[in-house]
C-alpha cells in the first residue's frame, strides 16, 4: 500500500515502541450540503483524540494514524472511500453526518468485518444493524424521547408536523413509538418535502388543536415554516416542541424562537462536566468552533481509543470492548448498550433568548440519558 | 487493415484492463494506488459501468438524436428494482435480474410512447418530468421501499458470495469490465443493424424517413426502449458494485451529468462515450483531493474557492469543450488524425464532429 | 371555507414566484431559441448580490427591499449579458450547443456560489409588513403572496409591452422570424440579443430577491430548485409564450397546493401528470404556436 | 388520358386553408396509368402544395386523393409511399451526414423488408446493398458511394434524390423541380433517366420551371394559378392559351412593357 | 458609365455550409445605372450579392466608394448607405406593413439616413402601401409583399441598391410595375440588380455581369450580350429567338 515509509513517529512517551500504527479512517462531509456538520464533527474528533490520549496521539504504544477522507455527502464517494480503506488494511472506519451515508458504510463494515463508529447521523435503523456498526451520537428516538418530556404523554394529543419523507416519516414512526406508547394521541400533518409553499399546512395543524406540536424538519425551508406556523398562531396556541439545530439556524426562528420549545442534542455549554470543558477549550485552542456536533467526534474517539487499548489489530476484540462500554463522555455520563450499541446519553431542554442581534440557547433541564434511552432493538 | 489493427487494438487493451487486477501499476495523481488494490479497483469498476451508462445514452443522443433528461429513471429502476426485489423477496439474483429488466423495459415502453409524441426541447422536458416523478417517488419512500434519501442496502443474502466484500473487489470489478464490453457491443450491434441506420436517418431527417415509407416513431421507441433497458443492466451492476441504492441516481442532475460526459467525449462516437464517462468519473472522484490538497489551500482566496469546487472545475470543463472542441475529445482526435494523415484532404469533417441537429425545429 | 381561500391565495403567490422565474427563461426561449439552464444561477446570484446590497440600507426595511430588488436585477442582467456575450453569441445558431454551455454554465456557478458563501441557507429579515398576513375572509394570507402576484403582474406587464411599444422590441420581434434580414436593414441584432438575454437576466434577479421574500432563505441551489418548475410551467404555457407562462403559473401552483392539501402530498405528480397530458392534447403547450 | 386510362392517381376537390388563407382549392386531376404530366405556375401557385397535399405531408381541408382508385386522403405519408408512391423535394431532402450508399439503402431495405430489425446488418452484398448500388449506377453517382450526402454538390444531390426514388420502386413518382441546380451539361442526361422511369411504366408528375424539360417529356401540362388548376392540357394547346401565356409565360405583358 | 465606380468587387468567394459558392468573381458597379447580373439556378447570384453585404462567410475584397467594407459586418455595410432587396422578398410575416418600414427607418441624421422628403417618395411610389399600413405583412400578396421589400430599401438615401429577382413569381402587371419603379430609383441611385426576366434585364440595365458555376463568364454591355443570340445561348443555357422576342417556347 501506500505505506508511508517507516520514518518512525517519534511518538515520544510511548511504553511499547515496537508497536505497529493503527490506521483509523474517517470518511466524513468536508464539502458538500451538510460541510459544517462535518468540520464540527472533524474538530470534535481530534479534540477527543488529543484527550483520550493525553495527547500523545499513541494508544497502548501504537501510533494511532489518523486520515480524514471527503464524501461530500455523496454515498458513491463514501462507498469507494470505504472500500480502498478496508483494502489497504483498515480495521477501523468512522464518522459521516450523513444517515444516507452511513446505512452503506455500516453495510460495509458487516461485509468486511471492520469496526465502524458512525458520526452524528440520526437514523435509528443504524441501532442494532449488526455486530461491527457502532454510534457515536444520538438518534431520532432519543430526540422523540425528550420531546416527551415536555408534556405528560398519558392522553395528551400530539401532531407531529414533518416533511414527508423518510426523515420525518422516521419521526412520526418515532413518535407514535415512545409518546404513543406511553399514552399519547398521536396524529400528524405531512408536508411534500420539495414544497415551498405550505401554509395551509400550518393552517392544519392549527385546526387539530393539539397539546403538544412536534415539528422535525430540515433544509432550506425552515424558516419559512417557522414563519408559516407563527403567522396562523400555532405557536401561541399550543406547545411546539423541535430540535435545537446547530449554531447556524438560531436565526432561523425570527421572532418564533421565543414561542419554541427546544429539546436538544447539545450546544456548547450545556452540560457543563468537566470533559466537556476540556473538549471547548481544546477546540478552540485549536481554532475551531463547538457546536451541536462537536461531542460526536469527540465521543468517536474516547470509544476509538477505548477499542484500540483493549483490542488493538483484532476486530472481534474491539467490538467486545466497546459493547457495554461506560465513560465519561462531554455531555456526562455516556454509555454503548451492549445488546444494540444505541449511546444511552443525557439530552437537554433548552430555549433561545434574544441577546442584542443574535439569539442564545440557555440551558432549561438536563434530561437523564436513562430515561430518554430508547428501546432495545431485538433481532 | 485499418479495422483489423483497431480491432487488435481494442481487443489488447480488453486483455490489458482484464488483467489489471493481478498487476501492481501505480498511477500518481489518477488513481489511488496500485490496480490491485480494492480502492483503485472500485474506481475503475466505477469508471467501467459509467462508460456503459454513458454508451447507452449515446445510442439515444447520439445514434438517435433524442435528446433526453431523464435517461437516469431506467438506471435507477435497475439500481432499486434489483434492491427492492432481493430485499422483499427469495428470488435470486440472476431471475431477479430478469424480473427487474421485464419491470425496465416495460416502464421505457410506456415512458417512451407517451414522450416521442412530442420532439426537440419539448421532448427532453418530458422525459426530464417523467424522471423527475421517479425521482420524487424514490425519496418519498412509498410503503417503505425505497428507503427514501437514506436509500436501501443490497440484501445480500440472494448474492452470491463472491461478489461480496472488499475481498472480492476484484470480481465486481470483472462484472462491471463485462458489463461494459456487453453494452459496448449490444450498441455496435444494434447501431450497425439495419434499425440502428434507421435511427440515424430519423435522427438526420425525419420527413425523408417518412417519404421512403419508414415509421420514424416507432424506430424511436425500439431505440428508447434499447437504450433504457441498457441502462436498467448497468443500474443492477451498479448496485452490487456499491452494496446500496441511493436516490441521487435518479435525479436529473445524474441525467445531466451523463449528457456532460456524452458531450466531453464526442457526440456520435462510442468511444468519445467511454472516454468521456471515465474521464468525468476520475476528474468528479479524484477533483476533491486536489481541492483539498495543500497547493491549493496555500492560494489566496480568488484562487482557491474556485479551484476547491470539483464541480466548478468540472463544469468549466465541459463549457470549454462546448465552445473550443466541436465534436468533443473524439472530434479532436479525428482532427488530429486527419493532419497527421498526409494527402487527406478532409479537415477534421469526421462523423463525430458536431451534435446532431435538434429534431423539430428549435426556431 | 377559510382554508381554500388559503390554499387558492397561496396558490395565486405561488404562481406569481413561478412566473418570476418562468418569464425570463420563457423570453429568452422565444426569441433566441436557447434554453437557458443557467437562468438559475442568475437567479441565485441576483438574489444573494441584491440582499447584501439591500442590507447596507437595512435589513427588513423597505427602502433595503427596494434597493435589493434593483440592484438584483441588475445583476442579473449583468450576468446575463456576460454570458451572451461570453458564451452563447460565439455559438450562434447552434442551440444545441447553446444548451450545453448553459447546462455547464450552471453547474459550475452553483459550486461556485457554495465556495463564496457556503453550502446552507441563510435567513432573510423582511419587513414586518411582508413577515404577516391579511385576513382575507377569515384566511390569514402572507402578504408575500400579495407581493408575488403583484410582482409577477407588472413583470409581464413591463416585458410585455417592451416588445410592444419599444423600437428594440419591434427589432426583436423581427429578428426572431428572420434574424439575417434585420441585419441587412442596417441594425446590428446582435445588440438587441444581448438586450433580450439582459432582460430574462434581469427578470431572473428579480425574481430571485422577491423569491427571498416569500422562501425566507437565499442559497446557492434556491435557483437550481425554482428551475425546474419554471421549466415544467414555460413547457405547459407553451414554449416561448410569456402569456401561457403566466397562465401555467397560475394552473400549475394552485393545482399542485391543492393536490398537496387535499390528495396527500402529490402535488409535484400531479404536475408531471398535467404536463403530460398537455403535451398529449396539445404538443405545442397550452398557447405555443403550432410547429 | 393520353396513355394508359384508367386513373392511377386522382384528386377531388382538393383544397388547402391555413389560418383562413386559401392555398389551393378545388383541384381535380387525373392522370393515368403510365402518364408524365408536367405542373407549372407562377412561384407560390401552390405547386409545392399540391404535391405535400397528394403525399400526406399536409391534410387537406377539403376533398380527395385516390391512389389507384383508393381513397388515401386519411393515410399517413409512410403508407401512402409503402402503397406505391415516392417524391423528390424542391429542395434537396437527404440524410446529410449518412453516405450516399446508406441513403439509397434505407429506401430498398425499407422495401425488401426487416428496415426495424435488431438482428440483422445491413451488408455490403446482401439484396437491399446490391440493388441500391444498381441505382446509383443508373444516375451516374458511383464514385461518390462512400460520400456524406451532405457534401456532395447541389447536382450531385439531385441525382441521388432521383436514385432514392428508384430504390422506392414507386409507381406514382412527383418530382418537384429536379432539374433545379443541376447544371447545363446535366439537364439532358437526368431528362433521360426520368425519360426512362416514365417508359418503364411509371407515372410521373412534375413540376419544373425549364419549359424546354417540361415540353419536351410531358404528356399533358397542368397549370396552378393562385391556387386553382387553371388547364390541363396537352403542351401545345397550353402554350397557346391566353391566361397561361398572360399569367405564367408573361410573354403578353412582357413585349408591351 | 464615366465616374468612379460606386461598387468594386475583387476576388471575392462565397462560403455556404462549408462549401465554396461564389469563387473568385471581380467586376465594379458604375456610379449610376442599372448592372444585372445574370446567370443560371444555383450558379452563385444570390451568393454574391449576399457575400457583398456579409451575410454569408466570405473572403476577398468588396470597396463601397473606394473604402473597404469586407471586413465590417453586415449592419455597419448597410449603414454606409446600402439597400437591398432580398430574393424571397423577407419581409417580416408578424408585423405590420408600418412596422415593416419603421425598422427600415435608419435615423435621418447619420448619412444615408432617411429622411422626410425619401417618405413622401416612398408613400407616393406606392399608395397601396399607406392604405394598408396596419395590415400583417404575412397576409399581403406576393406582389404587395414585393412593394414592402422595395419601400424598405427606397426610404433610406441609399449610395447603391442590390436587388434580387424583384419581378420573381409576381404577375406580368407587376412585373412592369417594379420595373418601372426600378427605373425611377436607378435615375438617383446605382443599382445591382439580379434578375432572370430578360425581357427586364434589356428595358432596365445598361451593363451586365453574367456568373456561371461560381464565377464571371463575361462582362460588358447589356446590349452586346443580349444582341447576340449565340452568346446568349452559350452563357445563360437560353435557345432560340432573340431575348425580347417570344418567351423561350420551342422543343
Ligand atoms: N404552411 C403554410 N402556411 C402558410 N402559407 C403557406 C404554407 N405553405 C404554403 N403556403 C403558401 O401557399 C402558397 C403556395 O405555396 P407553394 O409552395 O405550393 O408554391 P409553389 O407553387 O410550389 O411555388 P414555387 O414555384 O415557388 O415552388 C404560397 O403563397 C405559400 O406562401
Ligand atoms: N443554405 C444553403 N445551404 C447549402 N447550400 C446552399 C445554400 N444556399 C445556397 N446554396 C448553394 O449555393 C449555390 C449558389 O446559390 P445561390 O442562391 O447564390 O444561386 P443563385 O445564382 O442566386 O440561384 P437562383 O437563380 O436559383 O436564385 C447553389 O448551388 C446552392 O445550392
Ligand atoms: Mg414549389
Ligand atoms: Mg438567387
Amino acid at each position: 500500500a501506500c505505506a508511508p515509509t517507516g520514518a518512525s513517529s517519534t511518538g515520544g512517551s510511548g511504553d511499547d515502541e515496537n508497536a505497529a500504527p493503527i490506521d483509523v479512517g474517517i470518511v466524513y462531509s468536508e464539502s458538500g450540503p451538510l460541510a459544517a456538520y462535518g468540520a464540527a464533527y472533524k474538530q470534535g474528533f481530534e479534540a477527543g483524540i488529543d484527550h483520550a490520549t493525553d495527547g500523545t496521539g499513541t494508544v497502548a504504544g501504537h501510533e494511532l494514524n489518523v486520515t480524514f477522507h471527503d464524501d461530500a455527502g455523496d454515498p458513491e464517494k463514501a462507498v469507494s472511500q470505504a472500500k480502498d480503506l478496508i483494502g489497504k488494511g483498515y480495521q477501523i472506519l468512522g464518522g459521516t453526518v450523513v444517515s444516507g451515508v452511513a446505512l452503506p458504510l455500516a453495510e460495509q463494515a458487516e461485509q468486511n468485518k471492520v469496526l465502524y463508529v458512525s458520526g452524528p447521523a440520526a437514523v435509528d435503523t443504524l441501532t442494532g444493524l449488526n455486530r461491527y456498526t457502532f454510534r457515536s451520537g444520538r438518534q431520532s428516538l432519543q430526540d422523540v424521547a425528550a420531546a416527551g418530556t415536555f408534556v405528560d404523554p398519558k392522553g395528551a394529543k400530539v401532531v407531529v408536523f414533518a416533511q414527508d419523507n423518510a426523515f420525518g416519516q422516521g419521526n412520526l414512526a418515532a413518535v407514535e413509538g415512545v409518546l404513543g406508547g406511553q399514552g399519547a394521541e398521536v396524529s400528524s400533518v405531512l408536508v411534500p418535502e420539495d414544497a415551498t409553499e405550505f401554509t395551509p399546512f400550518a393552517k392544519k395543524v392549527l385546526d387539530a388543536g393539539a397539546d403538544m406540536v412536534f415539528v422535525a424538519w430540515a433544509g432550506a425551508t425552515t424558516g419559512a415554516m417557522w414563519q408559516g406556523l407563527d403567522q396562523q398562531g400555532v405557536l401561541d396556541e399550543t406547545t411546539v416542541v423541535t430540535g435545537l439545530g446547530d449554531v447556524a439556524t438560531y436565526g432561523a426562528y425570527g421572532d418564533a424562537a421565543e414561542k419554541v420549545s427546544f429539546l436538544n442534542h447539545y450546544f456548547p455549554g450545556a452540560a457543563g462536566t468537566e470533559t466537556e470543558t476540556a473538549m471547548l477549550d481544546a477546540v478552540e485552542a485549536a481554532g475551531g468552533t463547538p457546536d451541536l456536533f462537536t461531542p460526536d467526534g469527540f465521543v468517536a474517539a474516547q470509544m476509538i481509543v477505548h477499542a484500540v487499548e483493549e483490542g488493538a489489530g483484532d476486530v472481534e476484540a474491539m467490538v467486545d470492548a466497546l459493547e457495554g462500554y461506560t465513560f465519561e463522555g462531554p455531555k456526562g455520563e455516556t454509555t454503548v448498550r451492549a445488546t444494540d450499541h444505541a449511546l444511552i446519553q443525557p439530552m437537554y431542554q433548552a430555549k433561545l433568548v434574544k441577546d442584542g442581534d443574535t439569539w442564545t440557547p440557555e440551558l432549561v433541564e438536563v434530561i437523564d440519558g436513562e430515561s430518554v434511552a430508547p428501546a432495545e432493538v431485538t433481532e | 487493415m485499418n479495422r483489423v489493427t483497431t480491432r487488435l487494438g481494442g481487443l489488447a487493451l480488453l486483455v490489458l484492463l482484464g488483467c489489471l487486477p493481478l498487476l501492481a501499476i501505480p498511477v500518481p495523481g489518477v488513481l489511488p494506488g496500485y490496480t490491485y488494490e480494492p480502492g483503485t479497483l472500485q474506481l475503475l469498476a466505477l469508471c467501467w459501468l459509467t462508460a456503459a451508462l454513458a454508451l447507452s445514452y449515446h445510442l439515444l443522443f447520439g445514434v438517435a438524436g433524442l435528446m433526453s433528461f431523464g435517461h437516469a429513471l431506467y438506471f435507477a429502476a435497475g439500481i432499486y428494482g434489483l434492491a427492492i426485489v432481493l430485499d422483499r423477496t427469495d428470488v435470486p439474483l440472476l431471475p431477479a435480474a430478469a424480473l427487474v429488466l421485464v419491470g425496465g423495459v416495460a416502464l421505457a415502453f410506456v415512458v417512451g410512447a407517451i414522450s416521442l409524441r412530442v420532439t426537440g426541447i419539448s421532448f427532453a422536458m418530458v422525459t426530464l418530468a417523467f424522471a423527475q416523478a421517479g425521482n420524487v417517488l424514490v425519496r418519498r419512500d412509498q410503503g417503505d421501499l425505497t428507503g427514501g434519501e437514506e436509500g436501501l442496502a443490497l440484501a445480500t443474502d440472494g448474492v452470491p458470495a463472491a461478489l461480496v466484500g472488499v475481498v472480492n473487489t476484484r470480481n465486481l470489478y470483472w462484472l462491471a469490465l463485462v458489463v461494459l464490453l456487453f453494452v459496448y457491443l449490444v450498441v455496435l450491434w444494434i447501431e450497425r443493424s439495419r434499425a440502428g441506420h434507421v435511427a440515424a436517418a430519423v435522427r438526420e431527417n425525419e420527413v425523408r424517413v417518412r417519404i421512403i415509407g419508414g415509421r420514424p416513431y416507432l424506430t424511436k421507441l425500439v431505440v428508447f426502449v434499447l437504450a433504457a433497458s441498457l441502462a436498467t443492466v448497468v443500474g443492477m451492476a451498479y448496485l452490487l458494485l456499491q452494496s446500496g441504492a441511493s436516490p441521487a441516481t435518479s435525479t436529473a442532475d445524474f441525467t445531466l451529468t451523463l449528457l456532460v460526459m456524452v458531450v466531453l467525449g464526442g457526440v456520435g462516437s462510442r468511444w468519445g462515450a467511454v472516454v468521456g464517462a471515465v474521464l468525468y468519473t476520475l476528474l468528479d472522484q479524484r477533483l476533491a483531493e486536489l481541492a483539498h490538497s495543500e497547493a491549493v489551500a496555500g492560494l489566496p482566496a480568488v484562487l482557491r474557492i474556485p479551484l476547491s469546487e470539483p464541480m466548478f472545475l468540472l463544469g468549466t470543463c465541459f463549457v470549454l469543450v462546448v465552445l473550443f472542441l466541436p465534436g468533443g475529445l473524439a472530434g479532436a482526435a479525428a482532427r488530429l488524425a486527419a493532419r497527421r494523415r498526409p494527402g487527406s484532404d478532409q479537415d477534421g469533417s469526421g462523423p463525430a464532429s458536431g451534435v446532431p441537429a435538434p429534431e423539430g425545429a428549435v426556431a | 371555507m377559510s382554508t381554500l381561500i388559503l390554499l387558492l391565495a397561496t396558490g395565486l403567490g405561488l404562481g406569481g414566484l413561478y412566473f418570476l422565474v418562468a418569464s425570463g427563461l420563457s423570453l429568452i426561449y422565444g426569441l433566441m431559441g436557447v434554453l437557458n439552464f443557467a437562468h438559475g444561477s442568475f437567479l441565485t446570484l441576483g438574489a444573494f448580490v441584491g440582499l447584501a446590497a439591500g442590507n447596507l440600507v437595512g435589513a427588513g426595511t423597505w427602502g433595503g427591499l427596494l434597493l435589493g430588488l434593483l440592484v438584483g436585477a441588475l445583476t442579473g442582467a449583468a450576468a446575463a449579458t456576460a454570458t451572451e456575450l461570453g458564451l452563447i453569441r460565439p455559438l450562434y445558431n447552434r442551440h444545441i450547443e447553446q444548451v450545453l454551455v448553459t447546462v455547464g454554465l450552471s453547474l459550475a456557478t452553483v459550486a461556485l456560489f457554495e465556495g463564496i458563501w457556503g453550502p446552507n441557507p441563510r435567513n432573510v429579515t423582511r419587513t414586518d409588513w411582508l413577515a404577516s398576513t391579511t385576513d382575507v375572509l377569515g384566511a390569514h394570507v402572507p402578504n408575500t403572496a400579495f407581493l408575488n402576484v403583484l410582482a409577477a403582474a407588472a413583470v409581464l406587464g413591463g416585458i410585455v409591452a417592451f416588445l410592444r411599444y419599444t423600437r428594440y422590441g419591434l427589432i426583436i420581434r423581427a429578428g426572431v422570424e428572420n434574424r439575417a434580414m434585420v441585419t441587412a436593414l442596417g441594425i446590428d441584432v446582435r445588440q438587441a440579443f444581448t438586450l433580450v438575454f439582459a432582460v430574462g437576466g434581469a427578470a431572473a434577479g428579480l425574481g430571485g430577491v422577491l423569491a427571498t421574500q416569500s422562501l425566507n432563505y437565499v442559497s446557492p441551489h434556491m435557483g437550481a430548485s425554482l428551475l425546474i418548475f419554471a421549466f415544467i410551467v414555460t413547457v405547459i404555457g407553451g414554449m416561448g409564450s410569456l402569456t401561457g407562462a403566466a397562465v401555467a403559473s397560475v394552473v400549475v401552483a394552485v393545482l399542485q397546493q391543492l393536490a398537496n392539501f387535499y390528495l396527500n402530498n402529490t402535488g409535484d405528480l400531479i404536475v408531471v401528470l398535467l404536463l403530460a397530458l398537455v403535451l398529449l392534447v396539445r404538443p405545442s403547450g397550452l398557447m405555443g404556436r403550432p410547429a | 388520358m393520353a396513355r394508359g386510362g384508367e386513373p392511377v392517381l386522382e384528386t377531388a376537390g382538393l383544397g388547402l386553408t391555413i389560418g383562413g388563407a386559401r392555398i389551393l382549392s378545388g383541384v381535380d386531376l387525373r392522370v393515368g396509368r403510365g402518364e408524365l404530366v408536367g405542373v407549372i405556375g407562377p412561384n407560390g401557385a401552390g405547386k409545392t402544395t399540391l404535391f405535400n397535399l397528394i403525399s400526406g405531408l399536409y391534410r387537406p381541408t377539403s376533398g380527395r386523393v385516390l391512389l389507384d382508385g383508393r381513397d388515401v386522403t386519411a393515410a399517413s405519408v409512410a403508407v401512402r409511399a409503402r402503397a406505391g408512391l415516392g417524391r423528390t423535394f424542391q429542395t434537396s431532402s437527404l440524410f446529410p451526414r449518412l453516405s450516399v450508399a446508406e441513403n439509397v439503402r434505407l429506401a430498398t431495405q425499407r422495401r425488401l423488408g426487416g428496415s426495424l430489425s435488431v438482428l440483422s446488418f445491413p451488408r455490403r452484398g446482401d439484396a437491399a446493398s446490391a440493388e441500391a448500388a444498381e441505382h446509383l449506377v443508373t444516375v451516374g453517382l458511383t464514385h461518390r458511394t462512400d460520400a456524406a450526402a451532405g457534401d456532395l454538390s447541389h447536382g450531385d444531390k439531385r441525382k441521388l434524390e432521383i436514385a432514392v426514388l428508384l430504390a422506392m420502386d414507386s409507381s406514382v413518382v412527383l418530382l418537384d423541380e429536379p432539374m433545379a441546380g443541376v447544371a447545363t451539361g446535366d439537364v439532358a442526361g437526368l431528362v433521360e433517366v426520368i425519360r426512362s422511369i416514365n417508359a418503364s411504366g411509371r407515372t410521373v408528375l412534375m413540376v419544373e420551371h425549364h419549359m424546354d424539360v417540361v415540353l419536351g417529356l410531358a404528356d399533358r401540362v397542368a397549370v396552378l394559378h393562385h391556387g386553382e388548376l387553371l388547364t390541363c392540357d396537352v403542351p401545345e394547346r397550353v402554350m397557346t392559351d391566353e391566361t397561361v401565356q398572360s399569367a405564367y409565360l408573361g410573354t403578353t405583358a412582357g413585349s408591351a412593357a | 458609365m464615366s465616374g468612379p465606380n460606386v461598387l468594386e468587387v475583387r476576388g471575392l468567394s462565397a462560403r455556404i455550409a462549408g462549401q465554396e459558392v461564389v469563387h473568385d468573381v471581380s467586376f465594379e458597379v458604375p456610379a449610376s445605372g442599372v448592372t444585372a447580373v445574370l446567370g443560371r439556378n444555383g450558379v452563385g447570384k444570390t451568393s454574391t450579392l449576399r457575400a457583398i453585404l456579409g451575410l454569408v462567410e466570405r473572403s476577398g475584397e468588396v470597396l463601397l466608394d473606394g473604402v473597404r467594407v469586407d471586413g465590417e459586418r453586415t449592419d455597419r455595410i448597410v449603414r454606409r448607405g446600402v439597400g437591398y432587396v432580398p430574393e424571397d422578398r423577407e419581409v417580416f410575416a408578424g408585423l405590420t406593413v408600418a412596422e415593416n418600414l419603421r425598422l427600415a427607418e435608419r435615423s435621418g441624421a447619420t448619412a444615408h439616413g432617411t429622411t422626410p422628403e425619401r417618405r413622401e417618395l416612398v408613400d407616393a411610389l406606392f399608395p397601396d402601401l399607406v392604405k394598408r399600413a396596419g395590415q400583417r405583412a404575412g397576409t399581403l400578396s406576393g406582389g404587395q409583399q414585393q412593394m414592402v421589400s422595395l419601400a424598405r430599401a427606397l426610404l433610406n438615401d441609399n449610395r447603391i441598391l442590390l436587388v434580387d429577382e424583384p419581378t420573381k413569381g409576381l404577375a406580368p402587371r407587376i412585373v412592369t410595375e417594379v420595373a418601372e419603379t426600378l427605373a425611377t430609383a436607378a435615375r438617383t441611385v446605382p443599382v445591382l440588380l439580379v434578375e432572370q426576366n430578360l425581357q427586364v434585364v434589356e428595358r432596365l440595365a445598361e451593363r451586365v455581369v453574367v456568373i456561371d458555376a461560381g464565377r464571371v463568364v463575361h462582362t460588358g454591355p447589356a446590349r452586346e450580350l443580349l444582341d447576340d443570340p449565340d452568346l446568349v445561348q452559350r452563357l445563360l443555357g437560353v435557345s432560340a429567338g432573340s431575348a425580347g422576342d417570344e418567351a423561350e417556347v420551342g422543343r
